[in-house]
């Protein structure tokens, strides 16, 4: 009489293998496949910045209008808590964000910049809006681009932006701070010869500061 | 004898142990990389303007001691709270003995004055 | 607003109190404007405020650039029962930039006649604290007049990619 | 002498610890810098404030932190250009910063505009102050601690915003009011979705009403304090719910009405104190006050053209430009160099959410203004902040200045 047999299930292969594991009697490769199904190798690295990433605390710091949408983003409908941002905290010590929303004027420089040094190692900056990215609609003598005095991971155009543009812009952040991050423009469209000709010699942005760290001629 | 103290041994050694983890762990493990303004102290971003000989008055002094006097004695209470069934009426009458004593320097104290701040 | 012929019987009422306290009256789409002599700026505003206009809505300050005397301050004033509206405007040389301070009779010119200051240069004697307000405390320059360049970065072009000033720092 | 004593020599003249340490009745004085940089200060403001213990004795707000020199770029602009530049000084009003400014060029060119383009204006002008009303009242009770108005705030401002949005094609800065009346019609839907906010607005007002009457703390950090008669305010030149508050009911949209507010009917919530919590009542009733006159504006809408159908200052229909040459020519004219204004000057003043916004225009013939001046309420407003916190506690600061609501922007243009 034929015993009826069941389909061996997926569950009972994984229980017999684990019981040859154990036992030692599982082939070599086999035990290498083993530990690699369940083990997720990874770097202290990777494994720093995902949880870096994951909680960026940003600095409680608005300019001008920009800082009404950066309101809007930890306000109920673009909620930046879904992403574990919403700890804005109010002193520099404690934050590792700093979101300059709004147009930096030439008294606020000195100001910033002194911030953004007294902000802890790992820091990150976005400059949000176009007024803080390249003076924006107002070009004139009152405004300094936040790039010439202080090195920007993102910048996020809009003037405002919407509070989705700002959440994306941090998002990109965070892509960029666990390792993969989203090519620029010059990657997308592989646009060879608009490379930013800069002059030789190690050159980090931070450099072509106009004011000294610590400096506050005029604030 | 002694076994029964074991506990509260390994409780102490385990409590100063993590303690100073959490205090010296910064130190070692954080990145240190200081510049002129890091070290100054915050001052919603301007160079301070508070002098260094500068001396705070008395009134915060006497808050704080007031605030640490009657936040000790609600800690107190915290563990007679949790146990009270088991303790007895014992314990229950002492505590309001306690309570009593406080009650009358928080009443001296709130007739001196302490209490408003100067 | 006043009309036309009110702002001349206001005008003849200064000029009978002291004759060179006018140089001239505009009146344009319904704006009556009485151009002050600039020592004589505050007697016309006491006069003013006399006769019920005694709230200083706004003080700022005009750059006439072709024309001569090139810096003017203007006052808006409000009389609020009436609700009627009257200016009055002075103008001074570049030369001697000097005009007396209001900040006595209207404690609300404080900030605005510093902001005058640091726009345009006019220097109001007897103010409590004549400094910059708007600008960093060091900066040369009065921004807001017609000769002083807009400023700001040449937007860049390949034509002109080699006079970036963020390059050749 | 290296910058940073090089700065504390220059700033001698504001900051009083040049004088030795002075010593009020119970404690040494402090200078203390509530800076560009603090959670409470409503913008880049910065007060220098000196405190005996708790108490302040003295403070003065430093500005300038936002400069931006927008009347100075708005000398370099079209007159149809400088909308946009002159939107960006009160960022919270920035409809009112454009019916300021569009006022005073209709003035001098001495166009009329039409009754539709009016009431669209009325209704843009009093959502706008609802918007920023409900700013100060989540960041205002943010300051004093009561965190979840912030949220109930922000729900409403976030479909106030839709409703820009549907109407100007952005939230904020939307560029609606043009010289002559406004860009476009308002869409299909939008009196539907209008209507719908209008019915939803007063009870969520009165929910904050619950939120903020029946919370203790509040009240008793509010009665009280930051009080200012209305004499020293008037000299101060302020004007506004501030002015209101010390019950003196002088509103431009009463006193002197611009734009058809002569043809609606609704209040002017006055105090009586000038503490802080009249402060609150009032511009709190201002928040049911705007809502009865949209809904006026919008029952009586009338037809007819949005926007001044004179061609030398409106741009065409785009359709008409297939057709007739002269449109194309108006077109060509307005897109290239922009109209001329007659030489003129002119002063436009409206009541803005925090007090008379006042725009001085000077024409000198060309196709550029010669000079825009912005009064901003909130400029003249800081200055009443001294006399209200004078002798008065660190925390009674932070409420006063949480209910002044000045707009830093505005002040530093």
């Amino acid at each position: 009489m034929e015993i009826k047999r069941e389909p061996v299930s997926d569950l009972r292969v994984r229980q017999l293998t684990a019981v040859d594991m154990l036992r030692g009697d599982l082939p070599e490769e086999d035990i290498e496949r083993y530990v690699e199904e369940r083990v997720l190798t990874t770097t202290v690295d990777r494994a720093v910045a995902w949880a870096q990433g994951n909680s960026l605390y940003p600095l409680t710091f608005g300019l001008a209008c920009c800082a009404m949408e950066q309101i809007h983003v930890v306000a109920s409908r673009v909620d930046i808590a879904r992403f574990g941002f919403e700890a804005f905290r109010a002193s520099p010590r404690q934050a590792d964000l700093i979101i300059l929303s709004g147009r930096v004027s030439i008294k606020m420089a000195p100001v910033i910049r002194r911030i953004w040094d007294q902000m802890l190692e790992p820091k990150w900056a976005i400059s949000m809006g176009a007024c803080c990215s390249s003076m924006g609609v107002f070009n004139n003598y009152a405004l300094v681009p936040s790039d010439k005095f202080m090195p920007i991971a993102v910048h996020i155009p809009g003037c405002p932006p919407r509070p989705e543009a700002l959440m994306h812009g941090i998002l990109k952040l965070r892509d960029k701070i666990q390792g993969h991050a989203p090519d620029g423009w010059r990657e997308r469209y592989d646009a060879d010869g608009t490379e930013e000709v800069l002059p030789d010699g190690d050159f980090s942005s931070a450099d072509i500061s106009i004011f000294k760290p610590g400096d506050t001629a005029g604030a | 004898m002694l076994r029964d103290y074991l506990p509260a041994l390994v409780f102490l050694i385990l409590g100063t142990l993590v303690g100073v983890l959490f205090a010296t762990l910064n130190l070692i493990v954080a990145r240190r990389a200081p510049n002129r303004s890091k070290v100054e102290p915050y001052e919603c971003g301007l160079p301070s303007e508070v002098r260094a000989g500068f001396r705070f008055g008395i009134s915060f002094y006497l808050i704080a001691m007031l605030f640490i006097l009657f936040d000790i004695e609600v800690i107190f209470l915290y563990p007679i709270a949790v146990e009270l069934r088991s303790f007895g009426k014992f314990a229950m009458s002492e505590t309001i003995v306690f309570v009593i004593l406080l009650m009358i320097a928080f009443a001296y104290v709130w007739r001196r004055g302490a209490l408003e701040w100067k | 607003m006043p009309d036309a012929t009110e702002l001349e019987l206001i005008a003849q009422e200064l000029r009978d109190a002291d004759s060179e306290s006018l140089l001239n009256t505009e009146f344009h789409r319904g704006r009556a404007v009485l151009v002050a002599n600039p020592p004589k700026v505050k007697p016309v505003l006491e006069h003013l405020r006399g006769r019920g206009y005694t709230f200083l809505a706004s003080l700022h300050g005009v750059d006439y650039y072709p024309h001569e005397p090139r810096l003017g301050v203007l006052y808006e004033m409000l009389d609020r029962t009436r609700v009627d509206r009257i200016s009055v405007k002075a103008r001074v040389h570049t030369e001697d930039p000097h005009i007396n301070s209001v900040v006595d009779m209207f404690p609300g010119a404080e900030f605005p006649e510093r902001e005058v200051y640091d726009m345009f240069g006019v220097v109001f004697d007897g103010h409590p604290d004549m400094r910059r307000i708007l600008m960093p405390e060091d900066y040369e320059g009065y921004p807001q007049r017609r000769d002083f360049p807009v400023g700001g970065e040449p937007v860049l072009f390949t034509y002109n990619e080699e006079q970036s000033y963020g390059k050749y720092m | 002498m290296s910058l940073t004593e090089n700065y504390r020599k220059r700033e001698e003249s504001i900051t009083l610890t040049s004088e030795p340490a002075g010593t009020g009745e119970t404690h040494e004085l402090l200078t203390l810098n509530i800076g560009p940089h603090h959670p409470s200060t409503h913008g880049v403001l910065r007060l220098l404030a000196t405190l005996e213990g708790e108490v302040v004795r003295d403070i003065k707000p430093i500005v300038g932190y936002v400069h931006t020199g927008i009347e100075k770029t708005a000398e370099d602009k079209a007159y149809w250009k400088v909308i946009p530049v002159v939107e960006r000084m009160d960022y919270l009003g920035y409809y009112f910063n454009a019916m300021a400014y569009c006022g005073a060029v209709e003035t001098l060119l001495g166009i009329e505009v039409p009754p539709r383009a009016q009431y669209l204006r009325v209704i843009h002008l009093e959502l706008n102050r609802i918007a920023s009303h409900l700013v100060w009242l989540g960041t205002g009770a943010l300051d004093l601690g009561a965190i979840s108005m912030f949220w109930y705030c922000y729900r409403e401002r976030e479909q106030l915003l839709d409703l820009f949005e549907m109407s100007s094609g952005q939230r904020m800065h939307t560029r609606y009011f043009q010289v002559g009346g406004v860009m476009e019609d308002i869409p299909r839907g939008f009196e539907e979705k209008l209507r719908q906010f209008l019915k939803i607005m007063p009870p969520r007002a009165d929910q904050y009403a619950d939120l903020f009457e029946k919370n203790q703390i509040l009240l008793e950090r509010l009665r009280g304090t930051g009080i200012c008669d209305r004499q020293t305010l008037i000299d101060l030149g302020v004007t506004g719910p501030l002015l209101r508050a010390a019950g003196d009911p002088w509103d431009l949209r009463k006193a002197h009405p611009y734009s058809s507010y002569d043809h609606f009917e609704f209040k002017i919530p006055v105090g009586t104190v000038g503490d802080n919590y009249d402060r609150f009542r009032v511009r709190h009733a201002e928040i049911y006050q705007s809502v009865k006159i949209i809904q006026q504006a919008l029952d009586g809408l009338p037809e007819g053209p949005h926007i001044t159908p004179d061609r030398k200052v409106a741009l065409p229909p785009r359709h008409e430009l297939a057709t007739s040459m002269e449109a194309l020519i108006h077109h060509f004219k307005l897109v290239t160099e922009g109209f001329r204004v007659p030489p003129g000057e002119a002063y436009y003043p409206i009541e803005g959410p925090r007090g008379e916004l006042g725009c001085f225009v000077r024409a000198d013939g060309s196709s550029k203004p010669a000079r825009v001046h912005m009064r901003d309420p909130s400029f003249s407003n800081l200055q009443a902040l001294a006399p209200m916190v004078k002798d008065a506690y660190m925390a009674d600061l932070i409420a006063t200045l949480a209910m002044l609501d000045p707009i830093l922007g505005g002040i530093d243009r």
